[in-house]
């Protein structure tokens, strides 16, 4: 099916049956939702790579469709993800309490996705991404918590209310609702509006600093199998607003000399570098394998805000760059530690272990997940950081440098924790019974694994793709490319080359395992004890208080952004009960008082 | 303090009041009213009174020209005096006692006195259209003498059974009416029936009908709201 | 037909009702189903009453927007009725009466008669709110209702010593040749907190906490939904037509407007209680339509009345059925409710998200399109802030949601009756279907428009 | 000079209600606040010259009468006036049957 508006009416059509499928079998809903995220994402993919999807509108007369490469890179990697975590499906569903629902709102979600990069109207992409939010507002409180949910929901209203008065300042300079035309048709003051506006929502979607703390919350709460689409491919909706205001609006305010940047583009530069600091900061002293990697998520974002905000070729190509890579990273971490949870009902890392020897395939997914992460070659993650150093170095921004290279080095060690804590070392008891997962939640495990490592050795098509979305949104210089090589300012990267001596390093490490394998299996209590006696042998887990001196550091620090919004909703609350005191009262007299001042103001000041 | 700060706030009010209406350019001096401008001009008028038939342009207004409001005016009455009977509805009720026990020329007094008012009020009523007075005066009247037969004998208790029915039919009456103007004539309350000459008892048309109806139900209705309040629940 | 007989049927059936009460609800059912049917073949333009034309007698004014506002009022009345006849059966004459009085209030062309109409229906809602048992709370709505109605007849009788006549086409007519604003501020003020008190507007409405924090299935919805409606068209009739607010009056009612619409909503926040956190939203809606009528957004001011109507009535009805069952309306006791009411939780939800204005539902596309027309407007302030209070809306609406479908320890066990289920489910499948197919609403734009060119024809 | 006596009988009647608490007192506040707005309402239409519209006969000519309507008008609010009080009267009534009194205060907690 190559129209889009069909494409939206069959996932529309689709979220019901699937309603009805799952409450008779939520096996076969699952199934079923897997068949029809699988159809969507093979259609998009057979037309949409080369624009030859149908955008005329018959049905849905009020809708109005544009293919842009721009929109198809997000849609195509989303798409992609929903699809991954589909085959999660069958093996958590009935968990849930609502669990008839979970596949509906799922596919309307995907539904809103869709539309949201499609449309050429602002006020149709308001409406996609409200449905977004209300279907996968939903979709968290069925895992672990209800305030996740809440917290999730306001963060994104409060972006989308930011992006809707945006969208009406542009109306009203530019009197209509087109997309290109409206950002492009704005400037001065109100390009600053505007760009704030979109910041503010770029920012809360992403969960970048300011706005982020809704992110380990929702994605260290939400159902296993959705933290996934949260961190792979909803917080892009970030990055595409973001984009929209970064690149589309003309830079906003005064160039900077010696960077030869607009100021409003240094900013947000800025603001992801502290994105990447405070992201490192928290995952490193996280316990939860989920929470940790949520937080990880937040200095990614701030990867992608730097990138965007440079403001060349490269930047641009390595901003897009990451955003695959890190869909693609984050899709795989948070299924393989779903894998997990699912065999042992936990994300805490001080009481896993061990799992390498029942889950070895998950082990490996989740290993090339992290290299990929952490921005180690051969896999996506490396390519991508290495544009955006280039970016960064080549615009002369040193203190964003620093941020740049600090969240680095930092993701090394806070990625690695999970990897250690979850899969080696020594095994739980209670973990004795468990198995691998099961094949139909291998086969995306495999898939994703394959396709993290081709992205960081066969970069060409990527780039070439990027290279269509750089000629049609900017007038930046294409980033160079063959098979294996990207070309920067400072170099070339032969992708390839650096996978072959990392492959053959691997190779040889292995080679050297097997011929002098010597160590011993144990047991976690035969070691360390000595003469103590353990009561609970999950404090002798490594992980806990793992980098207890770093922390103690900035322990303090840590959590004043969320008692700043603890704070501002307290606040917010104490107005209300003013409110009720000065408006609600039980005693007419306040009302009469009230009554009484309107009429003096207004007769005061008005009629005599 | 309460009390002086609110005085002089809300006396502050009315002089403000005051002074914007003392502004007002358009606002009539007290007095010196002129009609002309008004619509009350043409209820004066020669040809309408003689339309209407009713000598006394007030009640021509109440009942003729604007019947629709006192329709309404009916139902508001009906409506807190329901809402009163609703309000005190129990199960057994009796009457409260009086505090002094009446002698013989009270209670029969007041019976002979009811009836000189029940005379008065119905003359009041009859004559709505030529004099002041009407149907709501009259209907207060009969309310009265009701309550006076309450005030006067301690065993009194009035049919309530009966003012309902009273109430209404007074009030289909009513509406009634209204709706044969519209079938027999052309429009809600409109007269269809021959004004007569003005100043005589049986002229106006339907006014002095609707005014006997609006006598009866108005008296019927508050002297069941004063039945309701001298009522109480009997404790058993 | 007739449009007169709209009034003037309820109000016989009310009078005769006495005579044979226990029918009387039975008379309200053949009353209402009249209504509906009369309100379409009603013919539109002015209505004489009492064979006197227009500046002398009294006149009533039928046109497309007083038909909805019937339609609306009659059909949510008989609905209302409809679900509460088994635990309200008494009120059958009072209500023939909200009928007759509310009718009035929409059609009535004269200043004073709608004055009278504004009495019937406010004691018709005394009564209706008695059923709460809280004598307290109507009693404060009592006398505020009674000073609302004074100042409003009180600014009535300065406009007609100014101008000389009641009927409102032709005052309209009298005030565009005047054309001096300042002098119409006083009677307009007065007016305006007359009828503010009444449609709930916020610095006018402490009665509504008492009345709707305590109301029942009958009293909640009846206020929330057909009185709020029927007020809420009324005064788009006075805003756009009478008082075309300028000046430094504009600015004031606008100030009041917003800071409704925003206060409202944290006030909503700041409550743990689910009726008043419902209610808190009413009182924003209301705010929000006077708004759009001030700025003149007429089409979309009235869908948004009926969309709050009907999600009102159902989210009133639902809150305060479980809270009869439960015995407390705090939203940490009704934790869990649609746990065991699968059916019910749906059809809550859709009307909570439509009224939090999200898509696929209806007050998506309402609340899209008064932006816009906003927009047009040049209000861009406005929107800033109807669109800040809708995170803080969106907020307390989401907690009280996800609250309620969550079960925290024991399960509590409401029921509800089939029909109370048939209903709303019809009431949501509206809500939904109108979110997503559009054409009809928009097609009714055009015709809505037209109430000032009624005024213009005479 | 007696419209603005009226118009102090008004707002003496707002003043009333806001600081009584008595549920009595706030009704012939009510009522204070009515009997001034009537009083102005009748006032508006006064004429020094006029004389009480009632004819005496058709051929009556240039006469000057007081503006009958608001003396009609008055009518209505009177009655209208009488069933509020009725109304709250008897909420007066029924709150005293459950609280044992008229004092809004001595139940407050009681909300």
């Amino acid at each position: 099916m190559a129209n889009i508006e069909y494409l939206l009416l069959f996932l529309v059509g689709s979220a019901v049956i699937s309603y009805f499928l799952t409450r008779l079998n939520s096996f076969i809903g699952s199934i079923f939702t897997i068949f029809a995220t699988m159809f969507v994402f093979v259609s998009l993919a057979a037309y949409g790579f080369n624009m030859n999807l149908d955008t005329t509108v018959s049905l849905l007369p009020w809708f109005s469709f544009s293919q842009t490469y721009l929109g198809f890179f997000f849609v195509i990697i989303i798409a992609f993800i929903y699809l991954m975590v589909s085959f999660f499906h069958p093996y958590f569903l009935d968990k849930y309490p609502y669990k008839n629902s979970y596949n509906l709102l799922f596919l309307l979600s995907l539904a809103g996705i869709i539309g949201a990069f499609y449309t050429d109207h602002f006020l149709q992409l308001f409406f996609f991404f409200e449905m977004i939010i209300w279907t996968t507002m939903f979709l968290i409180p069925q895992g672990k918590s209800r305030e996740a949910a809440v917290s999730y929901f306001g963060f994104s209203l409060t972006g989308s209310v930011a992006l809707l008065i945006g969208i009406f300042v542009i109306y009203q300079n530019v009197g209509r609702f087109d997309i290109q035309a409206g950002l492009a048709g704005i400037s001065g003051t109100t390009s600053v509006f505007v760009f704030v506006l979109f910041m503010i929502a770029a920012l809360a979607k992403l969960g970048t600093f300011p706005l982020h703390i809704w992110l380990p919350l929702a994605h260290g709460n939400a159902p296993h199998p959705f933290s996934p689409v949260l961190s792979g491919a909803l917080v892009k909706l970030g990055a595409f607003i973001g984009i929209l205001a970064l690149i589309k609006i003309n830079p906003i305010g005064p160039v900077i000399g010696a960077i030869d940047l607009a100021l409003g583009q240094y900013i947000i530069a800025f603001i992801g570098s502290l994105s990447i600091v405070f992201g490192t900061l928290m995952a490193i002293k996280e316990d939860d394998a989920k929470k940790l990697l949520a937080y990880s998520s937040m200095s990614h974002g701030g990867y992608i805000l730097v990138a965007f905000s440079a403001l060349n070729g490269f930047a641009f190509a390595g901003g897009l760059y990451h955003i695959l890579a890190h869909a693609l990273a984050s899709a795989g971490a948070f299924m393989a530690i779903a894998a997990v949870a699912r065999a042992t009902g936990t994300t805490k890392m001080k009481e896993l272990g061990g799992m390498i020897h029942k889950m070895p395939i998950t082990y490996l997914a989740y290993l090339i997940a992290i290299i990929s992460m952490a921005g180690i070659p051969p896999m996506g993650g490396f390519i991508s950081k290495w544009l955006i150093f280039q970016a960064v170095i080549d615009r002369g921004m040193i203190l964003i440098a620093v941020a740049v290279f600090f969240g680095s080095v930092g993701s090394f060690l806070y990625v690695f924790r999970p990897l250690a804590a979850l899969f080696l070392g020594q095994e739980f008891r209670e973990y004795k019974h468990v198995k691998e997962a099961p094949l139909l939640m291998l086969i995306p495990t495999f898939i994703i694994m394959g396709l993290n490592i081709y992205t960081g050795v066969i970069p060409k098509q990527i780039i070439d793709f990027i290279n269509n979305i750089i000629g049609e949104n900017t007038a930046f210089a294409p980033v160079v490319a063959t098979t294996f090589t990207v070309t920067a300012t400072y170099g070339t990267l032969n992708a390839g080359l650096i996978a072959l001596i990392f492959g053959v390093g691997v190779a040889i490490a292995f080679i050297i395992f097997i011929l002098m394998k010597k160590s011993r299996k144990v047991e976690l209590m035969d070691t360390y004890t000595a003469a103590n006696f353990v009561h609970d042998e999950h404090l002798l887990h490594y992980s806990v208080d793992f980098y207890a001196p770093l922390e103690r550091m900035y322990e303090k620090q840590s959590h004043w952004m969320k008692k700043f919004y603890d704070a501002l909703a307290h606040k917010v609350k104490e107005v209300g009960k003013l409110a009720k005191y000065l408006f609600m009262s039980n005693n007419i007299g306040v009302t009469l008082i009230w009554i009484l001042v309107i009429i003096v103001l207004l007769i005061g000041v008005v009629a005599l | 303090m309460k009390k002086l700060f609110g005085l002089i706030l809300f006396m502050g009010l009315g002089v403000l009041i005051i002074l914007a209406l003392n502004n007002t350019i358009s606002f009539p001096k007290f007095g010196s009213v002129d009609l002309s401008d008004r619509v009350a001009d043409a209820y004066l008028d020669n040809d309408n009174v003689s339309e209407v038939g009713s000598a006394n342009i007030v009640t021509a207004i109440v009942v003729g020209y604007r019947g629709f409001d006192t329709l309404g005016e009916v139902t508001v009455l009906f409506i807190s005096a329901l809402g009163v009977a609703f309000l005190f509805s129990f199960k057994k009720e009796k009457r409260l006692d009086l505090k002094f026990k009446p002698n013989f020329m009270l209670k029969h007094g007041s019976k002979l006195l009811f009836g000189i008012m029940l005379v008065v009020s119905l003359y009041i009523i009859t004559h709505g259209h030529l004099t002041p007075g009407g149907g709501f005066p009259g209907g207060a009247i009969i309310a009265s003498g009701v309550l006076l037969l309450y005030l006067a004998d301690d065993k009194f208790r009035s049919n309530i059974k009966g003012f309902k029915v009273l109430e209404g039919v007074a009030g289909s009456l009513f509406v009634i009416i209204g709706l044969l103007g519209l079938i027999l004539a052309t429009s809600f309350l409109e007269n269809f029936i021959a004004s007569g000459t003005v100043g005589q008892l049986l002229s106006a048309g339907i006014i002095p009908i609707i005014y006997v109806l609006i006598g009866l139900k108005v008296g019927s209705e508050i002297a069941s709201v004063v039945d309701n309040f001298l009522t109480e629940e009997e404790s058993a | 037909m007739s449009a007169v007989l709209l009034i003037a049927i309820p109000l016989l059936a009310a009078f005769i009702s006495i005579l044979f009460k226990k029918y009387s609800i039975y008379l309200l059912f053949a009353v209402t189903i009249f209504n509906i049917a009369n309100v379409f073949l009603a013919t539109e333009g002015i209505i004489i009453i009492g064979g006197f034309s227009p500046p002398l007698g009294i006149s009533l004014l039928v046109d497309t927007y007083s038909k909805i506002a019937l339609l609306l009022v009659n059909a949510l009345v008989l609905v209302i009725a409809a679900l509460n006849v088994k635990a309200y059966p008494k009120y059958g004459t009072i209500l023939l009466l909200v009928v007759a009085g509310l009718n009035g209030l929409v059609l009535t062309n004269d200043l004073f008669n709608f004055f009278v109409f504004l009495e019937i229906s406010g004691i018709a809602a005394y009564l209706i709110t008695a059923s709460n048992k809280k004598p307290i709370t109507t009693f404060r709505y009592l006398v505020i209702g009674a000073i609302g109605s004074s100042l409003f007849l009180l600014g009535l009788i300065i406009l007609y010593s100014m101008f000389g006549t009641l009927n409102m086409v032709d005052m309209i007519k009298e005030i565009a040749l005047n054309n001096n604003y300042q002098e119409l501020v006083l009677p307009f003020t007065l007016m305006f907190i007359g009828l503010g008190v009444e449609a709930k507007l916020l610095p006018f409405n402490s009665w509504v906490k008492g009345i709707l924090g305590h109301s029942n299935t009958f009293s909640g919805p009846m206020i929330a939904s057909v009185y709020a409606s029927a007020m809420g068209f009324v005064l788009g009739r006075f805003i756009t037509n009478l008082f075309n607010f300028e000046g430094m009056l504009l600015t004031v009612v606008l100030v009041i407007l917003v800071a409704g619409i925003v206060l409202s909503d944290i006030m909503a926040f700041a409550s743990k209680k689910s009726r008043e956190i419902l209610l808190f939203s009413s009182v924003a809606q209301a705010s929000m339509i006077a708004l759009l009528f001030v700025n003149g957004i007429i089409i979309w001011a009235v869908y948004l009345i009926i969309a709050n109507a009907l999600s009102k009535t159902v989210m009133f009805m639902i809150i305060n059925k479980a809270q009869k069952d439960v015995g407390s309306d705090e939203v940490k006791s009704l934790q869990g409710l649609f746990a065991n009411n699968l059916v019910i939780g749906i059809i809550f939800t859709i009307a909570t998200l439509s009224v939090m204005g999200l898509p696929l539902l209806v007050g998506f596309t309402i609340k899209l399109n008064f932006l816009t027309e906003l927009a047009d407007a040049g209000q861009i302030w406005t929107i800033a802030f109807i669109l800040i209070a809708s995170v803080v809306e969106g907020i307390y609406f989401v907690k009280l949601l996800l609250k309620l479908w969550y079960p925290e320890g024991n399960l509590i066990k409401v029921n509800y009756h089939l029909s109370f289920k048939l209903v709303f489910a019809i009431i949501a499948l509206a809500l939904l279907t109108f979110g997503v197919y559009q054409a009809p609403l928009d097609k009714l734009d055009n015709t809505v428009d037209t109430v000032m060119e009624v005024v213009n024809n005479g | 000079m007696i419209q603005y006596a009226a118009i102090l009988l008004f707002v003496l009647g707002l003043y009333g209600i806001f600081i009584s608490t008595n549920t009595i007192k706030m009704l012939v506040s009510l009522n204070i606040l009515e009997i001034g707005l009537n009083i102005f309402i009748i006032s508006i239409g006064f004429n020094y010259q006029g004389i009480a519209p009632i004819l005496s006969s058709v051929s009556d000519t240039g006469l000057i009468y007081v503006d009958p309507l608001p003396q009609a008008l008055v009518l209505t609010a009177i009655v209208i006036g009488v069933g509020t009080t009725a109304l709250g009267l008897a909420f007066a009534k029924s709150i005293y049957q459950k609280y044992q009194s008229f004092d809004l205060n001595d139940m407050e907690e009681s909300l």
